[in-house]
């Protein structure tokens, strides 16, 4: 019964704080009741086993399951430490919406459904309020439904090899779309609820989206593997370079945390490129450390950028290590498996791994920076970010066994 | 019978790019559900075709109610539109027929050809109704697309209905603060 | 001893550091008492563990997670650098007033650094380094924002270097564990990624590095904390080294590398100190260049070598304590501690000194000219410590951190304890039994004498008397008059290239695209390309990427 | 117990009076009043006057006397095994920079200094590579003939070195206004562990009888009388010649040294 309900409670939870919206607390109370509930529908339920309730078989792989919990718990950790003029019960809603939608992905017996479901995504999350037009905000995540869908055909049609590979361009860079990574960024504009912008899709959605595609495209591509991994490293590369260069120089600074996620995702890609154990728990530390830390860092970074307000507290530096992936931090030990997988596949691509690692300084010392002199509430999340930072960077094999490593 | 089926489908995706009014939208999008739909009952997925053809007709309905006024077929400066439906027709013959091998050749271009055209539409950064219209059709090319595969396409197909319908649905018009 | 007594060092400082920034917000002074109570409970929990045992002693707590088991050691080598970095850390913890935050970052960097020296793995040493050299550069940056610090990206640089290194003792030779690494997956790749973290890490640089540019902060106390914990790390690392090897590098050509490198970095200290224009700038390199002293010492690959080397690492460490307290006018103090670096007969340091540079003559062939270049170099030192006598003070520092009476002593006993290098002999023989055969160092001849292979150095007979009568002589001497003071005096040599160096360094850093050349490429429109949403570029890396796997 | 305090006496003994500071202080006196004599000085010996010494007297005796008991004198009680030619370089080099600490006046050209200094390590040292040995009598036993070219070399680098660092040269301090050089006691302390050096390393050592005793000394002396001529010449020639001598002729065959030294290293390996 999990299954069902770790997609039914959220979005229920969802649907209610959305009919409950002129009674904020109770929209509150009750969104986030059914958002422990399906919390819980997915702590309980077995890893691999499948349900055939409603007549569709659905089960949840040990990697999605540790992501859903992750990104749950980054949910309610955003929702209950938001900053003091920050609409909670938005943030709810459309957290417990994504998180129904991320769910029905992750249990979806067929990767078809899976995509199907992210096109459902992809029109909701659309379909907000904001300030570029419809059209505009879903055509870089439909670019990603239909080239996994064009990748799903080719990975099934019968004929020669190339059509398999087709395959498998299909699937990476539909990948990459919906993420919004190097070469498909999604529009950005800075001043977008951020609900409704690219972030969700790259902090929040998109790691469940990619252990889903990537587990699946293992038995969907078995003799294309090897292309899908040089295509995740070669573009894992691009946007560490690109991410980490462009957020230290360009202009904005929301501009420059949307590129720091960016450079993240290049590391995970590469992670998930090499294929071995210790690359794809490389590339789930990152992921880890993007939803329970970046992504509530960035939140809690808007309001000293729209203030313009820099500073360098000692706060201010010991986030910028955390995001500049030094130990003790997840960061750094996400980096050792990495370098660990590279060694063991080809040791001048950990050389050149290595080489860029060093690219995340400078950036980092400005989104430190950008969390301006935090204070009350947003000083304690930041507190308990890092601490969750350093709990993950020194001791990271309870979440890599949940995640079946 | 999948062959017509197929080229129905293509139709349907073709006049979806090219209409703007909501009448055109709706009669491309019924024409492509109903090419689908045919094209899975030819593969013997009879289940799976009606819930294409289901799942279209009453998106269609819903697109037909709501959107901008009109057919808006072929309007002034859409050559270009003609093209691209020609050349995505072609290039899904090519992959279908001659690059893939074995039977089946329809059921593998119909799909093909919907979800490209259907994309097509989506990039093209049109009005609201029409990418909504375009995203009900991508949904239902994705379900027909499931047949292709090992495991049963139903359950794709009733998903994919279900959610072109939802996105039919949903209000043609932009929200206030676009 | 039951084995979790081995976390107490660690945890410790890490308590008082806790501590530090809960007391703080109410007085800073109980925030400084709780993080040298902390640090100095380490020291004593250090000696307290190993000497009922006098052996290794190992915790091992399961698997971290990444391929490494939370496993720490206690060995001779581990209590010496332990040691070497929390004493000078206590000391300078309770002698200078810190506001709450910097006693705070300073306790948890003293934890790292003794958590990376207890490590019983190359990984766990790598994440603890790492975490120290963060904590430390924090540390400056929170002390003085301007003040020159190293470069972050180097320190981590380094740190991932030595993880990597660690990453492929697991990946050929199963494991990362200094006492189970096979020798056979020790190879020169390997050996070179723990020199670069070590001379990286620790800035064991010919030119002027980062610790050399510590010293010219306003204030010295982030500085002093840094060194202290971050240097002896680099040297640890290459101790370390001749364990996974069995006692000898992969190649003896790295050994000789080393060791020109290590009298590279005392020349180009020695050269810089000559050079000084003030006081403070000749108190920058003093570190630096005794850090090379034992750099080569260490490289020479035998028993007597790595004797020497821990000996001037701790004579190093004493060295440590004295510079940031000591005032920047002249005075005995200063000329105490200049000469105590300088390795004034019969100091410690030139005990060592005299050591290491016996080991390379002894090994002969191209390590004997390296020995006598360090000879050369060490007269050289010698020759800027006595400039610097007469040199005016720098920009000046706060008097509340100085303290000149300690460094006075300090450096004082540093000179005195010339007679003990027999002692100091012997325990550092004791500890480079840890991880390379002693047996022919010779004993035998106890703390009376210290025996090389082709010499015998009588340190108490020789060095004893010498150290009395000087005393006595000097106590009767007519003191400098004091119009041979604080003059500005020339360089014995000019050093040519820095300049050129700076400027090369400079136009680097002002490097721009020619302005004609700049519409070909133009950031922000490469920006707003592939931000902007294209469906051309889209399509094309589509088209790309689909003729890469199928072509 | 009883070994230690004995040897601490021998060493005592050794450093307090043979060959130690009265020695040295007697050959010094001998050899610097006839230099002041050969120089024309204005005072050829010190008038003895009981005052406080300078510090930087002590300190160039101490280290004076440390490298007098590395030298194989005989009678030295220090035992040939417990002598070490580093002590010896390191103890009389620190007495020059000693000077420039305590009394800069007393120091010319420092930066020269230094690079004779340097060329007179190379001297010095250079030799004991091969023999992989620091004994002092040790490296003077040398007759190996594939060792003979490097140790005369380095013998002869030693000679042309010893005016500078004895000061002997006509390079005067800027300060020192004096037109006739007076009796110069420091130097007069670092008269034997120079000299004596020189015949320790170059010279077979001396057995322990009075021969022995009378060769060395001889030995030692003559080395002072050849540092004394050279610095006559030197002194005729003026200070910018000297100065180029030592650095377009010295240094240059320092070099030479150095090259042969690694030749030897490479031909005997």
């Amino acid at each position: 019964m999990e299954p069902e309900l770790a997609v039914a409670l959220p979005a229920a939870g969802a649907a209610c704080a959305t009919a409950l919206r002129p009674r904020p607390r109770l929209a509150l109370g009750l969104g986030a009741l059914l958002g422990a509930g399906g919390l819980a529908a997915v702590v309980l339920s077995s890893p691999g086993a499948a349900s055939d309730l409603l007549g569709i078989t659905l089960s949840l792989s040990a990697p999605a399951r540790s992501m859903l919990i992750v990104a749950a718990l980054a949910l309610a950790f955003v929702v209950v430490l938001a900053p003091q003029n920050a609409a909670r019960s938005s943030l709810l809603r459309w957290g417990l919406a994504g998180l129904a939608g991320m769910a029905a992905i992750a249990v979806a017996p067929t990767l078809d459904v899976s995509v199907m479901v992210l096109l459902a995504l992809v029109v909701l999350q659309a379909a907000g309020p904001g300030r570029r037009p419809y059209a505009r905000r879903v055509r870089a995540p439909a670019l990603a439904v239909v080239l996994l869908g064009l990748g799903l055909l080719f990975a099934r049609m019968p004929g020669p090899p190339a059509l398999e590979r087709l395959g498998a361009v299909g699937l990476v860079a539909g990948l990459v779309a919906a993420l919004g990574a190097l070469p498909y960024m999604h529009e950005f504009d800075p001043e977008e609820l951020t609900a409704t912008s690219p972030i969700p899709w790259i902090a929040f959605v998109g790691p469940v989206v990619a252990v889903v595609v990537l587990t699946r495209a293992r038995d969907l591509l078995p003799a294309a593997i090897g292309a899908m991994g040089a295509m995740l490293i070669g573009l894992g590369l691009l946007n560490i370079v690109w991410g980490c260069v462009a957020s230290w120089r360009t202009e904005l600074g929301a501009a420059a945390w949307r590129y720091s996620f960016i450079s993240d995702w290049g590391l995970a890609l590469c992670g998930f490129g090499l294929g071995l154990t210790e690359g794809w728990a490389g590339a789930l530390l990152i992921l880890f450390s993007i939803l329970i830390g970046r992504l509530p860092l960035y939140l809690w970074s808007r309001q000293p950028l729209r203030d313009k307000i820099q500073t360098d507290r000692p706060i201010n530096l010991v986030v910028a290590a955390a995001l500049a992936g030094s130990a003790p931090f997840a960061g750094f030990t996400a980096r050792i498996l990495l370098l660990r997988g590279a060694t063991a596949l080809y040791w001048p691509l950990a050389l050149v791994l290595a080489a860029t690692l060093l690219l995340w300084v400078p950036s980092s010392l400005r989104l430190g920076r950008s969390l301006g002199m935090p204070k009350g509430r947003q000083l304690a999340g930041i507190m308990v970010t890092l601490a969750l930072n350093v709990a993950l960077g020194l001791y990271p094999q309870p979440l890599l066994s949940l995640a079946g490593l | 019978m999948s062959e017509a089926a197929a080229f129905a489908a293509w139709l349907g995706g073709a006049i979806l790019v090219l209409a703007d009014g909501r009448r055109g939208l709706a009669v491309g999008l019924a024409l492509m559900a109903a090419g689908l739909g045919g094209v899975a009952y030819a593969a013997g997925e009879q289940l799976t075709g009606a819930a294409l053809l289901a799942g279209g007709v009453v998106a269609a309905a819903l697109r037909w109610r709501s959107g901008p006024e009109g057919w808006g077929l072929m309007q002034p400066g859409s050559t270009p539109r003609i093209v691209l439906t020609v050349v995505i027709g072609l290039v899904a013959l090519y992959f279908a027929a001659s690059l893939a091998s074995g039977d089946g050749a329809a059921v593998r271009f119909a799909p093909m050809a919907c979800i490209a055209l259907a994309g097509a539409r989506l990039l093209q950064g049109a009005e609201r109704g029409a990418a909504l219209t375009a995203a009900s059709g991508l949904v239902l090319a994705l379900g027909a697309g499931s047949v292709l595969g090992s495991s049963g396409s139903l359950p794709a197909a009733v998903v994919a209905a279900v959610i072109a319908t939802g996105t039919s649905a949903l209000p043609a018009a932009e929200p206030h603060g676009a | 001893m039951p084995p979790l007594t081995l976390l107490v060092p660690v945890a410790l400082p890490l308590v008082g550091g806790l501590l530090a920034a809960l007391l703080g917000r109410y007085e800073s002074g109980l925030s400084r008492a709780a993080a040298s109570a902390g640090a100095w409970g380490a020291a004593v929990a250090l000696v307290a563990i190993w000497l009922p045992v006098r052996s290794t002693q190992e915790l091992s707590l399961g698997q971290l997670g990444f391929g490494s088991p939370l496993e720490l050691r206690l060995d001779t080598v581990a209590l010496v650098f332990s040691l070497v970095v929390v004493v000078p850390a206590a000391t300078l913890l309770t002698l200078q007033p810190r506001t709450w935050q910097e006693s705070t970052v300073a306790a948890l960097g003293v934890a790292a650094a003794v958590m990376a020296v207890e490590a019983g793995g190359v990984l766990l040493t790598a994440i603890a380094g790492c975490t120290a050299a963060t904590l430390a550069v924090i540390q400056l940056e929170v002390e003085d924002l301007r003040a020159p610090r190293p470069s972050w990206a180097m320190l981590l640089g380094a740190w991932l270097a030595l993880a990597w290194a660690g990453v492929v003792l697991q990946v050929h030779g199963g494991t990362a564990v200094y006492s189970a690494v096979p020798v056979s997956a020790m190879t020169v790749p390997v050996f070179a990624l723990i020199a670069i973290a070590a001379v990286f890490g620790s800035g064991f640089l010919p030119w002027r590095g980062w610790a050399s540019r510590l010293w010219a902060r306003p204030s010295l106390r982030a500085a002093g904390m840094a060194v202290t914990t971050l240097q002896p790390l680099g040297l640890y690392l290459l101790v370390r080294a001749y364990e996974l090897g069995d006692g000898r590098y992969p190649q003896s050509s790295l050994n000789l590398v080393l060791a020109a490198w290590g009298v590279l970095v005392a020349f180009g200290a020695a050269a810089r100190a000559q050079a000084a224009t003030t006081r403070r700038e000749y108190m920058a390199e003093v570190l630096p260049g005794l850090a090379g002293f034992a750099l080569m010492s260490l490289a020479v690959g035998s028993a007597l070598g790595l004797v020497a080397a821990l000996i001037l690492v701790a004579t190093s460490a004493v060295i440590a304590i004295c510079l940031p307290l000591l005032p920047e006018r002249g005075g005995p103090p200063s000329l105490l501690v200049a000469a105590a670096a300088a390795g004034v007969p019969p100091s410690l340091a030139f005990g060592g000194r005299l050591l290491g540079l016996g080991a390379a003559f002894e090994a002969g062939g191209a390590m004997g000219l390296i020995g006598l270049a360090g000879v050369a170099t060490w007269l050289l030192a010698a020759a800027a410590a006595a400039r610097s006598v007469g040199l005016p003070a720098g920009h000046g520092r706060p008097a509340a951190e100085t303290l000149p009476r300690v460094a006075a002593v300090l450096g004082g006993v540093a000179i005195a304890a010339g007679p003990a290098l027999g002692l100091a002999f012997i325990a550092a023989a004791t500890a480079a039994s840890d991880v390379m055969s002693t047996q022919g160092l010779g004993l035998g001849n106890g703390v009376v004498s210290v025996t090389t292979v082709s010499t015998l150095i009588p340190v108490v007979a020789l060095l004893g008397p010498l150290l009395l009568v000087g005393a006595v002589a000097l106590a009767f001497a007519r003191p400098v008059p004091a119009t041979a003071r604080s003059d500005a005096r020339p360089p014995l040599f000019k050093l040519y290239g820095t300049g050129a160096a700076a400027r090369v360094m400079e136009g680097v850093r002002k490097a721009a695209v020619p302005g004609e050349y700049r519409s070909l490429f133009n950031p922000r429109a490469l920006e707003t390309a592939a931000a902007g949403g294209t469906p051309m570029l889209w399509l094309a890396s589509l088209v790309a990427l689909a003729f890469a796997v199928t072509r | 117990m009883s070994q230690v305090l004995a040897a601490i006496a021998t060493h005592a003994f050794a450093l307090l009076v043979y060959p130690g500071l009265p020695t040295l202080a007697l050959f010094g006196l001998v050899i610097e009043s006839l230099w002041s004599r050969i120089a024309g000085g204005s005072q050829v010996v010190p008038r003895p006057r009981l005052a406080r010494p300078p510090i930087v007297l002590v300190a160039v005796a101490l280290l004076a006397v440390l490298a007098a008991v590395q030298v194989a004198a005989p009678f030295n009680p220090v035992p040939p095994g417990e002598r070490n030619v580093i002590i010896a370089v390191v103890a009389i080099g620190f007495t020059a920079w000693a000077e420039l600490a305590l009394d800069p006046e007393l120091v010319a050209g420092p930066g020269l200094l230094l690079v004779i200094q340097a060329c007179w390590v190379l001297s010095v040292l250079g030799p004991a590579i091969e023999p992989e040995s620091l004994r002092p009598q040790v490296l003077g036993n040398v007759l190996v003939p594939g060792l003979l070219p490097v140790k005369v070399a380095s013998g002869l680098l030693y000679l042309l070195c010893l005016p500078a660092l004895l000061r002997l040269w006509p390079v005067s301090p800027p300060t020192d206004r004096r037109t006739r050089p007076r009796f110069n006691t420091t130097r007069a302390l670092v008269w034997f562990p120079y000299c004596a050096l020189f015949t320790t390393l170059f010279f077979p050592p001396q057995g322990d009888d009075l021969s022995g005793l009378v060769r060395f000394f001889g030995l030692t002396i003559g080395v002072a009388a050849v540092c004394l001529i050279a610095a006559t010449l030197l002194a005729l020639r003026g200070a910018e010649r000297a100065r180029g001598l030592y650095t377009r002729a010295v240094a240059p065959y320092s070099v030479l040294v150095l090259a042969l030294i690694v030749v030897t290293l490479i031909l005997m390996h």
